[in-house]
């Protein structure tokens, strides 16, 4: 691998980001599979950085699931998005930052179709209009969270408590990344560092000292695949999906994999769960699997918060071993304690995959 | 005779129109931008369909107009038409006042590093058609690793070519030949080694480019599969993983190679738009310049005094090329006679 | 524990590892198998194809791709009529080909 | 005449008693296992075809004219058929009379096998009679007849030549050693009756070289020595005989009353085939007749190797000559002991082990079925399907002469089956076979009209179609005109010269009929070689390894050996051999349908 040859590539696919003044648009399915992830985003933005980031509960689901799955057409999906962009015009922002990324795939693509088509926009606005008498402006600029992030690494890096380093070898820690698919395949030029090479994970980990590793199925879908994986008769080409990532990756033995989606994590985490059922097979040292984070999680680890506040006792891959790799300090004890020290319970501990 | 012709670049187009035109009794001037005569022929090795060198083409190619005004490392900084001539300066400061031009730009290689899911420039392995044939010339190149020999290697046939998304729909016409050359040369080198073809059609046009292709299938065992590669990505050993449909299966194919050469295609020389919006050439829907008639006058450019040979007006082989020369180099002398007998006329 | 599905075999093709002892033997003994271009022309005059989707063109590109089941399965109304033979442009001897598949195809291998 | 020596006997004589006593021996085991190896009914076939008067009086004439006359041979080569005939008629006649003339005098001899043989040393002529210079004289005729022979069989070896061969077989050292012995036999039994033809009596050679002898040799020292070589040479002959091609001899006594009694080869290795095998003779007439001895490198495919390859087991070899070989027949038609060079082989490739072997059985025939109830039904095959001008003019015929007919594979059919036979997948010919019966019998029709020889030979061969009449084209056509339904517009000025196909002529014995055809449409010339010893197109499937650019020096020769009277156009019956002709051909090549199409109202 030459990395030169990436850094050029990255050069021609940088995006610009503005430094402050977004609103958040938030994932529906993150909350419910990681919570935690989209709270310490706003924590980091807006306690650590100091940016002013607007969070509105009047926002709904952005139609992407929906229309991915084959349940909504675009034009549903295109005046559900109408309304959320007049919601961020009545806060009074122009920047959008987006936690989910086929949300952001979505609004990309609905933007670059009424660029293309102005009279599909005109129609949309009338919709919206005759709807709910609602009117916006499109968004200036359009991040996903990530990206936001990404512009934030080195500041977050100057803060770090811990580093993505091995602290018994002092070796950086071997570090997957894994775009969603949404992210910029359909527009590379909207992704920081393109479709081909994203440097947008990348960065991060270079940034919080670890070592990014790159390897053949780096491009693959994690196996959502949204049809793939709701539709029952698909899930077998769902798992199979990740099944090869795994396989692909295994030679280079990662400590960790990090995501910007919020189906991937998912999936790259509880499908390996399912293969070690059905094949036997484990991907992490001793029989433990690899953890998959999002990159709120691992944002949050260096900057030294909680590893349970973070709500890392929720992924079904055992975090421990992370944990003790990067030097993290974490009260056992605690791992299924929830706010106020509610007792979350202790789930059922698989088989073939180890868990605590 | 006096009439000053200026040649825009010392390729194969240029150096064959300079010998005809040196015959007809001119003394051309030949303006090159590089350091040395010969264009293309200078980084290739051998030539299909005969296997000739093509350091023995240039260099006899060189010979025959040693008695040719040359400028090499010379561009030029501005052209223009003034009566029925052209005035060019060049930028070593000299003027030149021509009652013809021949543009014989050629054309430049696709930047391979465009199709960014080839890995160009980022995979250890993975080399362009030009860079195996400056291996061949002995060029030293560490993405080529022989140390024990090669196993496998593909081709990838239209690599900017037939691509809409990547600029060029045309076909570079040359590429599928010198793809089954290389892989020919390659399996004389490595004989045990498994060698690929992904193509997308083999267009096999040219004198004995179809017997090329069957000996490549049954005497040197080469595997053609039609599709084009989709992406490539690295193994842990460094060694380049390809996938491409089997479009003849139907069916998804995977492999992994020690070496990958991209056979990039044929382009425009860019500094051919530059020669062209300073002289107001059109350019052709394919980028290349735009001929009097593509049919009857392939050579001639719509504008009085300049004409084509050669990869300018599109991809081209070299005994085409040449030909293209001599018809510009006839046309040159016909142009410059009906021209004085016009001019003594008129006195 | 049955979660009423697997994981789904793969379609794909690896080159690395495909068995191709069959390809070689049947090279061996008939080396024009190189020569076909996937031109098609077999496909299309045989009287087979309707029963078995009997194809030279297929059998060939099967035996290079490892997949002998379904070279078994299109081989398997072959009338050796020799159709193939006559319209074959790059005078592959098919039937020979064919009579040499079903030969040296190995049925204890393909049911492992 | 009176004995010499009381005993009647001589140790000179053990020589050519254990030859005979081993040669004996070795035959009539030879003989029982090969009768052990054919199946009940072929010894049943063989049993009663020697009690059927018909077939035991043509096994007699054959045994006369093939072994002892070579009939055959000399049809072809009166020098050769002088040759064979003097050696083995006159050898055979030297033995007979030998033993009248041993009955005639001393009739309780005969017992001891040796005495009629050496006749000449064990008696001394007591009185000068009519009878005894009558034995003499033929005695002495037929040993000069053999030796006539024997002298031209010394220079055929030297100068093959002189006899109208262009390549004859290589001989082993066994062959060699035969030979010698051979060469050796009759020589030396004149020199041995030479020196008693004094005291034994003799006639024109003996008594005159018995002078001679006398003139230089004054004593009979010399007698004994030379008995002594004469019995050795035949004890050495005999001895060798089963290992050399000699063994020809008696296998060909065996073959040609199993032959007559019809029955079929099933094994290359065993039965019948065995029986040819060793009767092939390694004359190497089929080397010069095989269209593939046109390229070098198949001179040592022709049957005469096959054979040879069979008897040395060599398996290798057996399996690529067996393989490459187009089954023109043409071997069989010159062979002079009538060796089926292409049954032997489809024999051969039967005995090949198959992983994947096809199943026709769920092909629906009722689909396929034809409905042409009283009509003519008309099959193309495959091959025609290739070449649409012929089943076009064929159709055209049809509606001409008023014919109802079906075409029963318009939009294409199932094979015939011969291919797979060729190739020695028998069980799956007899399947297909079985569903094109199925199809045929189920249409209703009457004649079954086919117009490729290669479909035609495994109709009339194979199917059993009851009273379905399987006609092929050529036969058709000729009926159609000598019935008056079709009108020959106007014959022309051009030569056509008729190649007859592989299957047609050799394959079915058709040759008459389309040249009666064609010569109503033109004017019929003959190509050099004809009828059945016409040069394969080379277009053939009967060979299974040849690849196509091996054939195409073959269909060159073939070309012009049928443009040797420089005819306008070539003519077959054969869509194969039409296709294959007009590959490299300088001249039109059509089909007979399609000159008669042309050429009729």
């Amino acid at each position: 691998m030459i990395y030169q040859g990436k850094e050029k590539i990255w050069s021609d696919y940088q995006k610009e980001i503005p430094d402050d003044h977004w609103f958040y648009a938030r994932s529906c399915i993150r909350q419910n599979f990681f919570p935690a992830s989209e709270k310490y985003f706003l924590t980091i933005c807006r306690d650590l950085l100091g940016k002013d980031i607007c969070d509105n509960e009047h926002h709904t689901t952005c139609g992407g699931i929906s229309y991915h799955s084959d349940t909504i057409p675009q034009a549903t999906a295109m005046a559900i998005v109408a309304r959320q962009f007049s919601l961020m015009t009545e806060a009074g922002y122009k920047n959008l930052v987006v936690s989910c990324i086929t949300s952001f795939g979505n609004y990309t693509e609905i933007l670059e179709t009424w660029r293309e088509f102005p009279e599909v926009e005109a129609r949309v606005r009338e919709d919206l209009w005759k709807a709910c008498r609602r009117e916006f402006e499109k968004p200036e600029y359009v991040a996903h969270a990530s990206d936001l992030m990404y512009h934030f690494r080195d500041e977050i890096a100057a803060r770090a408590k811990y580093k993505l380093v091995n602290r018994q070898t002092g070796e950086p820690l071997k570090v997957v990344e894994h775009i969603g698919c949404h992210y910029a395949k359909m527009f590379p030029h909207k992704g920081v560092g393109g479709a081909e090479y994203p440097c947008v994970l990348s960065g991060m980990v270079d940034s919080w000292g670890g070592k990014v590793i790159d390897y053949p199925e780096r491009r693959h879908c994690c196996g959502f695949g949204f049809r793939q994986y709701l539709v029952k008769a698909n899930r077998g080409y769902s798992i199979a999906n990740t099944y090869k990532k795994f396989e692909s990756m295994a030679p280079y033995h990662p400590d960790m994999i990090i995501t910007n989606c919020p189906g991937c994590p998912y999936f790259l985490d509880r499908w390996q769960y399912v293969i070690a059922e059905m094949e036997g097979k484990t991907y992490g040292e001793n029989g433990f699997g690899i953890p998959a984070l999002t990159y709120e999680e691992m944002a949050g680890l260096v900057l030294g918060y909680d590893p349970w506040d973070l709500g890392l006792q929720l992924h079904q891959v055992a975090i421990e071993p992370l944990l003790d790799k990067m030097g993290v300090p974490y009260d056992p004890s605690k791992k299924y304690l929830g706010l106020n020290e509610k007792d979350l319970m202790k789930p059922e501990l698989p088989k073939n995959l180890r868990c605590f | 005779m006096k009439e000053n012709i200026v040649i825009i670049g010392g390729g194969a187009a240029g150096l064959e129109a300079a010998y005809q035109l040196l015959t007809l009794g001119y003394t051309p001037i030949i303006i090159e931008k590089s350091g040395h005569l010969g264009g293309h022929l200078y980084d290739w090795n051998r030539l299909f369909p005969d296997m000739t060198p093509a350091k023995q083409v240039a260099k006899a190619m060189m010979e025959r107009v040693k008695d040719a005004n040359i400028f090499l490392n010379t561009e030029i900084i501005s052209i223009d038409k003034k009566d029925d001539a052209y005035a060019i300066v060049l930028n070593n400061g000299i003027s030149i006042s021509c009652t013809a031009v021949l543009v014989t730009t050629g054309f430049q290689l696709f930047d391979a590093h465009k199709k960014e899911e080839y890995g160009y420039g980022i995979y250890d392995h993975v080399i362009t058609n030009k860079d195996l044939e400056g291996w061949f010339n002995g060029n030293k190149d560490r993405r080529v690793d022989d140390k024990d020999g090669l196993k496998a290697v593909g081709f990838v046939h239209c690599v900017g070519s037939r691509d809409i998304k990547a600029g060029n729909s045309q076909c570079s016409k040359v590429c599928c030949i010198t793809a089954i050359k290389q892989a020919i040369e390659m399996k004389e080198k490595y004989p045990d080694a498994e060698v690929y073809c992904f193509y997308m059609d083999l267009r096999m046009f040219g004198k004995k480019y179809e017997d090329f292709y069957i000996n490549g299938q049954k005497d040197h065992g080469i595997h053609f599969i039609r599709g084009r590669v989709s992406e490539v990505s690295e193994n842990i050993d460094g060694k380049v993983i390809v996938k491409a449909e089997d479009t003849l299966n139907g069916k998804p194919i995977k492999v992994t190679l020690d070496l990958l050469v991209l056979m990039a295609g044929i382009v425009c020389n860019s500094d051919t738009a530059k020669l062209a919006s300073a002289l107001k050439l059109p350019t052709d829907t394919d980028g290349f310049l735009k001929s009097k008639d593509n049919v009857l006058n392939i050579i001639e450019s719509p504008k009085e005094g300049i004409f084509y040979a050669g990869a300018c007006t599109g991809p081209k082989t070299v005994p085409e090329t040449v030909a293209e020369a001599r018809a510009a180099a006839l046309a040159i002398h016909n142009h410059i006679n009906s021209h004085k007998s016009w001019t003594s006329d008129s006195e | 524990m049955d979660f009423g599905f697997g994981i789904a075999p793969s379609s794909s093709i690896n080159l690395d590892k495909v068995d191709l002892s069959l390809y070689r033997k049947v090279k061996e003994v008939e080396p024009d198998i190189e020569r076909c271009m996937a031109c098609g022309s077999c496909s299309a005059t045989c009287p087979a194809a309707k029963f078995s989707g009997m194809s030279v063109r297929k059998v060939i590109l099967g035996l290079q791709r490892g997949q002998q089941k379904e070279v078994r399965k299109m081989l398997s109304n072959c009338m050796l009529c020799g159709k193939c033979n006559m319209v074959c442009p790059r005078g592959i001897n098919t039937r020979h080909l064919i009579l040499s598949v079903c030969r040296y195809f190995d049925m204890k291998e393909e049911q492992k | 005449m009176t004995e010499r020596f009381l005993s009647a006997y001589n140790n000179f004589v053990l020589p050519f008693l254990f030859g005979m006593g081993f040669v004996l021996i070795y035959c009539l085991i030879a003989m029982i296992r090969i009768w052990l190896q054919l199946s009940a009914d072929d010894k049943k076939k063989v049993l009663l075809s020697l009690v059927n008067p018909k077939i035991l009086l043509k096994d007699i004439r054959d045994l006369f004219c093939d072994c002892l006359f070579h009939v055959k041979l000399w049809k072809r080569n009166k020098l050769l058929g002088y040759m064979h005939s003097s050696i083995a008629f006159g050898w055979f006649m030297l033995i007979v009379v030998g033993h009248i003339e041993c009955f005639c005098y001393f009739p309780g001899r005969l017992k001891t096998f040796y005495y009629p043989i050496f006749f000449r040393f064990f008696v001394a002529e007591s009185q000068s009679t009519m009878q005894g210079s009558f034995f003499f004289f033929l005695m002495d005729f037929f040993l000069l007849m053999v030796l006539s022979g024997i002298v031209l069989a010394i220079i055929k070896r030297i100068r093959s030549r002189l006899f109208g061969m262009r390549r004859t077989t290589n001989l082993s050292l066994t062959d060699l050693i035969g030979l010698y012995s051979l060469w050796a036999i009759f020589p030396l039994r004149l020199f041995a009756e030479g020196f008693t033809a004094d005291i034994a009596g003799g006639s024109f050679l003996t008594k005159s070289l018995n002078i001679v002898f006398h003139s230089f040799l004054g004593n009979h020292l010399n007698m004994l020595p030379t008995w002594w070589a004469y019995s050795i040479a035949l004890g050495v002959f005999m001895f060798i005989l089963p290992f050399t091609r000699y063994m020809h001899i008696p296998s060909e006594i065996m073959l040609i009353p199993l032959r007559n009694a019809g029955i079929q080869i099933s094994n290359p290795r065993k039965g019948l085939a065995k029986v040819m095998v060793y009767t092939c003779p390694s004359c190497g007439v089929c080397i010069d007749a095989c269209p593939m001895g046109i390229t070098k490198r198949n001179n040592r495919d022709a049957t005469v190797y096959l054979n040879r390859q069979l008897k040395r087991k060599n398996e290798g070899r057996i399996e690529e000559i067996s393989d490459k070989c187009l089954l023109c027949g043409k071997c069989g038609a010159v062979c002079q002991v009538q060796i089926p060079g292409d049954k032997l082989r489809i024999a051969q490739r039967s005995l090949r082990k198959y992983d994947v072997s096809p199943d026709y059985s769920t092909i629906d025939a009722a689909s396929l079925t034809p409905r042409a109830e009283g009509k003519v039904l008309y099959f193309a095959g495959c091959m025609t399907a290739l070449t649409p001008a012929i089943s076009k003019a064929m159709e055209s015929i049809l509606r001409k002469a008023g014919v109802d007919y079906e075409f029963m594979d318009k939009d294409g059919g199932l094979c015939c089956g011969r291919p797979l036979w060729m190739a020695g997948r028998l069980e799956e010919a007899k399947q297909l076979i079985a569903k094109n019966e199925e199809l045929i019998n189920g249409s209703g029709a009457t004649t079954l009209l086919v117009s490729c020889p290669i479909c035609y030979r495994v109709f009339k061969e194979r199917y059993k179609l009851g009273d379905i009449r399987v006609v092929h084209h050529t036969v058709y056509i000729d009926e159609l005109i000598a019935a008056g339904k079709l009108k020959v517009e106007s014959a022309d000025e051009l030569s056509y010269v008729f190649h007859d196909p592989c299957e047609l002529g050799r394959g079915c014995g058709i040759y008459d009929q389309p040249r009666e055809v064609i010569s109503r449409m033109g004017k019929l010339v003959e190509a050099d070689k004809s009828h059945d010893e016409s040069i394969c197109c080379g277009g053939s499937m009967g060979s299974l390894t040849l690849g196509f650019e091996k054939r195409q020096a073959m269909t060159e020769n073939a070309l012009r050996n049928l443009t040797s009277e420089n005819p306008d156009a070539i003519v077959t019956a054969c869509p194969l051999c039409r296709s294959t002709f007009a590959r490299y051909a300088d001249r039109p090549v059509e089909d007979i349908a399609e000159i008669v199409d042309k050429k009729t109202l």
